[in-house]
């Protein structure tokens, strides 16, 4: 019989450990190398594979390359964006360290388009002004429609260049800890790696560990995020004791292609394209008269999804037009060749004779392992960290983004903290001995694994994974409410618990597939229940998270972050927590555009 | 420094030889000879002459009487001794397997020193009228 | 420096290849190396009996019968193609290897390959093979 | 939607653990409209046989996970509809590679060629706090190459690859060409001497497969030609 794990286990020693090879991980990696810090990258792709690679629009620092622009403008813009519920100091950090980021990835090969005179060039994205708010500012630096690919690239290049030591395909499926779980003041001591080439689990003792997984996307049935978009870094974190913290705002972007949710950019609406309903009206007008296309994400996608409720979405059915035709194809074919292709390959639409149906696709999570600025993970509200721990990317929460992340700003986001990471995890590991010994630490995760792949009868995972994502696209999107979220918290726990019985056909050792799919689906989850819970618990409007019982921002009582942690031995998770936003320059006001 | 290593992998580390540079520039060049040369002499012994009527005699009588066709013949014997045992070459270095493919190398440069010497013995010591 | 390579990946075989559905560039090539292979052969062959013209005049004449007779003919023919669809294909790889940026035009060149092919191939193999049928009259 | 038709789905299997050679599955899967190659793979695995093994990840054709043999030719199944291919879809791994299991191959050789090109800005450093300065003329030498996802679609195509696995192949080559022709790169001529010799670019025979494979329009012959043509101008 050939059982999906093998006996042998792997032992590596290193310094550091990166998990997850997209943008945030890939700077990290780099920083320890500059440092001489013996580093062991693991992901579960390629690292090009990583979805840092789909980000088309571009990346925001307040250069002034093509016009005057300031990084505290920047700053002001991301607040304001964030509903206020961003922490201050943090979105300060961002603003003025993209400046030199957008610059060393320059500096490190990056193909940025140019400015006639050489400089990098830069456009208008949504959400960012020019003297806080008075009009679009140019501040977006991108190459081509590809400015994600090319940060990917980039640094993979650099990293290759400085011999940084890459575990392609290594699924990371639980982490280590001494002196107990992270809530009882542990100490994460290294991760357990499971080689998908050939079944074989491996132990990696480090002194610090990186989380860099990326979102959780795929809890959702319409989505713009990979496959491998699964929270697995937030699950594991949580399953040893880490909170989650602010996990109610997850962004939905308007336009997603229909069923599928492919994202087609921001661009077609920044070029001039118009969102029309079923009676053929641009329907923006009523809610933002003086922004129209371009209001903030989090008020396109609730309009829509009025229009949709009022039944007039096109046909009565649960989507809208994007409309691009009047743009003429000379722009549609120069400006927005990319969204041609996807309409033209994914939806069957020609965009220069036909409106394109769209919808709101899940897209970005906010929330995530709390961190402080220099990316140490929190145990609690009060900022103790977790020894050993550090998170950045999307799989973080800072927090930046607040109830609602603009445009661009995730990139910067990856390269400022991934950064930031990389530079602290190289002190650490120069002041800090090596954890104690962490042989027969992959004991647990190995018992839940053959568990998984031996059961002989039982669920498909598919089924579940099937379930959760309609549960969360119709109770946990755009417009919530008591009634929605409740059902949604007890819908979870009982998927929680058909996942007990959940059964893997391949019982190979060789690229298993099945095996961690089924992997996956707990970690959505885990990450599923968090935001759910997360939501239910805040009674009140505020970005992305939108309760159509409480539809009033109330700052009095939520100007806070959540903080929520996994239920012990199965159970729901009740225990939640609040800790005040740091404000430094900006007071909370109405937000409107 | 890592920018001074070949390959941080495994590819085995490049030889830096400019042989197949060489090569490349010797088939290029030697092709424009023989689109001439070899385009000219196909028509002239099919178009012009029917082979019919081409003897060992008619040969020495006719064609090679004069020194330019022999000059000219047996400079289309070196073209395509050059570009067709090179395109050999090429086409041996992906089909055959690489225990023989040295000594099978060997052996096609062997044919061409061949071809060589029978070829400018004729040409050489064919008698004119 | 990476540790993924899996130590049972079995490697494909060689034979399924020629089942790739390649475009005008794959046909280009297969028939251009088919025919230089063929040409190479004919070559080597021919050189030798050049030189019999000198060594053995008597065997050489046999030969020469051989190459006028009908069979000999329709050999030639076949030769011929090969040589002139080699000859102007190696033009067209020649003319893009200088002009890199005539690769986006590489089937238009392959197509102005076959219109020249035929309009100068077909007298011409008129021509070799006519002695056949008056010879046959 | 309504699943209004269905189609013979042929996947190519192997697994090391039980087979010595690969074989044949068919299967009968539902189809929907707007359904990609990926959704069938994905369908036929939810539905039938969980075994069933791939890679994927973005599903829409920029991480370059899902390059696969479909109908004979090189293409990333999450780009490729359904629709435009028939009633029989055959499924097999990239053409080349050591297949690991199903349709996935063992990508470290690519990978290794691809890191032995040096694929990495190579410069002194910059003085002051700005962007090193280049033209748009300047950016646009090397653009078309930086656009590769090194999804192995293109060396994995190539009859020169199948029949030298040490041809560093188109993929490497279009990574280096990025480089090569970067105005900021000092490091032009390393590359140049890596790819010259047998196995560099001279083994390619224009035979243009990886153009028509590659998922990302690259002129991927171009690159190569103008590669070797910088290699013979140098002296
Ligand atoms: C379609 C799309 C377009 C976008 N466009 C923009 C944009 O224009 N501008 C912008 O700012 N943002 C954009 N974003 C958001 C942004 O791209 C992402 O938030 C960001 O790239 C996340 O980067 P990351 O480094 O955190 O993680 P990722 O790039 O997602 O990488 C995750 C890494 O973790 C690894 N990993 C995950 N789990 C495991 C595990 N268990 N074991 C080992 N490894 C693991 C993966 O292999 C991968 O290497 C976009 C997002 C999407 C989906
Ligand atoms: C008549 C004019 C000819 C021209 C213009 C020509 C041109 C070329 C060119 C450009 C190549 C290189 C192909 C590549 O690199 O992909 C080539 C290859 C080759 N040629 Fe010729 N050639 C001619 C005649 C001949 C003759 C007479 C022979 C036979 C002796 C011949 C045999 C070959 C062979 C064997 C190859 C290698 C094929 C391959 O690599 O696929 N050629 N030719
Ligand atoms: S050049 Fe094209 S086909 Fe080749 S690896 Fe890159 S993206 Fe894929
Ligand atoms: S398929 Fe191969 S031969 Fe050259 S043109 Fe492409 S590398
Ligand atoms: S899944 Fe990413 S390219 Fe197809």
């Amino acid at each position: 019989m050939s059982s999906a794990l093998r006996a042998e286990v792997g032992q590596i020693d290193v310094d550091a450990i990166v998990v997850g090879a997209g943008g945030a991980g890939l700077w990290a990696a780099l920083e320890l190398a500059r440092e001489g810090i013996p580093t062991a990258v693991l992901t579960k792709l390629y690292p090009t594979r990583s979805h840092t690679g789909a980000a088309q629009g571009g990346v925001c620092a307040a250069l002034g390359n093509v016009e005057e622009d300031h990084w505290e403008w920047h700053m002001f813009d991301t607040i304001k964006g964030g509903d206020y519920l961003a922490d201050q100091d943090a979105a300060e950090v961002l603003a003025r360290e993209a400046i030199p980021a957008v610059i060393e990835l320059e500096r490190m090969g990056l193909p940025f388009n140019r400015t006639s005179d050489g400089k990098i060039d830069q456009r208008r994205f949504g959400g960012h002004t020019r003297n806080y708010g008075e009009g679009p500012v140019r501040r977006s630096c991108y190459a081509a429609d590809r400015t994600g690919h090319m940060i990917l690239q980039t640094l993979y290049q650099q990293c290759i260049k400085a011999g940084v030591k890459f575990y392609d395909e290594y699924h990371v499926v639980d982490l280590v800890f001494e002196g107990g779980e992270a809530d009882k003041g542990g100490r994460c001591s290294g991760v357990v790696g499971y080689k998908i080439a050939d079944g074989t689990l491996h132990v990696f003792r480090a002194k610090a560990v990186l989380l860099a997984t990326g979102g959780y996307g795929r809890a959702w049935r319409v989505t713009s995020n990979a496959h491998s978009l699964t929270g697995d870094g937030m699950a594991l974190a949580w399953r040893h004791g880490v909170p989650l913290q602010d996990m109610e705002f997850y962004q939905f972007h308007p336009t997603g292609i229909v069923g599928t949710g492919i994202l087609l950019s921001e661009a077609a609406r920044g070029e001039g394209g118009y969102l029309i309903n079923d009676a053929g009206q641009r329907f923006m007008e009523s809610y933002a008269p003086k922004l129209m296309e371009l209001a903030p994400r989090d008020m396109i996608s609730r309009a829509i999804y009025q229009e949709i409720r009022a039944g007039r979405g096109i046909g009565g059915k649960d989507y809208i037009h994007l409309d691009v035709r009047h743009l003429g194809r000379k722009v549609i074919e120069e400006k927005l060749p990319d969204i041609t292709e996807l309409a033209r390959i994914y939806q069957g639409v020609e965009p220069i004779s036909e409106p394109v149906p769209v919808q709101p696709t899940a897209h970005y999570a906010m929330g995530g392992v709390p961190t402080n600025l220099e990316t140490e993970v929190l145990a609690d509200a009060r900022g103790n960290v977790v020894p050993g721990l550090f998170a950045a990317g999307e799989v973080a929460c800072v927090s930046v983004h607040g109830a609602n992340r603009l445009g661009t700003n995730s990139l910067v986001d990856l390269l400022v903290f991934g950064k930031r990471a990389g530079i602290r995890m190289a002190q650490i590991c120069k002041s800090t001995p090596q954890p104690g010994s962490v042989q027969g630490a992959e004991r647990a995760v190995r018992d839940e694994l053959l568990a998984l792949s031996t059961r002989p009868s039982g669920v498909r995972p598919a089924e579940i994974r099937r379930e959760l994502a309609a549960l969360m696209m119709d109770n946990v999107g755009v417009y919530r409410d008591e009634a929605l979220l409740g059902a949604a918290v007890k819908g979870i726990a009982k998927l929680k618990g058909e996942y007990a019985n959940v059964r893997v056909e391949d019982t190979g050792s060789v690229f298993n597939t099945d095996l961690l799919e089924a992997r996956e689906l707990g970690y959505l989850l885990d990450t599923a229940e968090a935001t759910a819970v997360s939501a239910y618990a805040r009674t009140e409007s505020r970005g992305a998270h939108s309760r159509e019982d409480f539809p009033e921002r109330n700052d009095a009582k939520f100007l806070a972050h959540t903080l929520v942690w996994q239920g012990s031995d199965g159970a729901p998770a009740t225990k939640l927590d609040y800790k005040p936003v740091t404000i430094t320059k900006f007071e909370p006001k109405a937000r409107v555009y | 420094m890592s920018a001074q290593k070949y390959s941080i992998s495994g590819r085995p580390r490049p030889t830096g030889s400019r042989v197949d540079l060489y090569v490349w520039w010797a088939v290029r060049i030697s092709s424009l000879a023989l689109f001439v040369l070899a385009l000219a002499h196909f028509s002239m012994t099919h178009f012009v002459f029917d082979p019919g009527i081409q003897s060992a005699e008619w040969v020495r009588q006719t064609r090679w009487n004069s020194i330019t066709l022999r000059v000219l013949d047996w400079g289309m014997l070196m073209a395509v001794l050059v570009h067709g045992f090179l395109g050999m070459r090429t086409v041996m270095q992906d089909y055959v397997p690489s225990r023989i493919r040295q000594a099978s190398l060997i052996g096609l440069y062997a044919i061409a020193l061949l071809l060589f010497v029978l070829g400018t013995q004729v040409v050489v010591t064919l008698p004119m009228d | 420096m990476t540790q993924g390579s899996s130590p049972l990946a079995s490697p494909q075989k060689l034979r399924n290849y020629p089942s790739y559905r390649g475009g005008e560039g794959m046909v280009a090539w297969a028939f251009h190396r088919i025919s230089g292979i063929g040409v190479w052969a004919f070559i080597v062959l021919h050189v030798f009996d050049i030189w019999l013209i000198g060594a053995n005049p008597a065997l050489y004449d046999a030969l020469g019968e051989f190459y006028s007779s009908a069979p000999g003919r329709v050999m030639e023919t076949l030769l011929g193609a090969a040589l002139f669809y080699h000859a102007l294909n190696g033009m067209r790889i020649v003319v893009m290897d200088f002009w890199p940026a005539l690769t986006i035009y590489h089937r238009g060149l392959w197509r102005a390959v076959w219109v020249t092919f035929f309009t100068f191939g077909l007298p011409g193999a008129y021509i070799i093979l006519k002695p056949i049928w008056e010879m046959a009259a | 939607m309504a699943s209004a038709t269905q189609v013979e789905l042929k996947i190519q299997r192997f697994d090391p653990e039980r087979d010595s050679e690969p074989h044949w599955q068919t299967l009968t899967v539902p189809v929907e409209p707007m359904d990609r190659v990926l959704d069938l793979l994905t369908r036929a695995k939810e539905l039938f046989d969980g075994s069933i093994t791939f890679r994927r990840s973005c599903a829409h054709g920029v991480c370059g996970s899902d390059a696969l043999l479909i109908n004979g030719r090189n293409r990333l199944a999450c780009k490729l509809r359904v629709e435009a291919l028939g009633r029989t879809i055959t499924v097999a791994p990239l053409p080349g590679l050591p297949i690991v299991k199903d349709l996935v191959v063992d990508m470290e050789e690519f990978f290794d060629k691809f890191r032995s090109v040096q694929p990495y800005l190579v410069a002194a450093p910059v003085e002051g706090d700005g962007e090193r300065i280049q033209s748009e003329e300047q950016r646009d030498r090397y653009d078309d190459t930086t656009k590769c996802i090194l999804c192995a679609a293109c060396t994995t195509s190539c009859p020169s690859f199948w029949a030298q696995p040490e041809y560093v192949g188109p993929a490497a080559i279009v990574n280096a060409h990025r480089f090569i022709f970067d105005s900021r790169d000092e490091n032009a001529d390393t590359r140049l001497d890596i790819l010259s010799d047998e196995n560099g670019v001279w083994r390619c025979r224009t035979t243009f497969n990886c153009v028509e494979a590659c998922p990302r329009g690259i002129n991927i012959t171009k690159a190569i030609l103008e590669v070797s043509s910088a290699i013979s101008a140098r002296r």
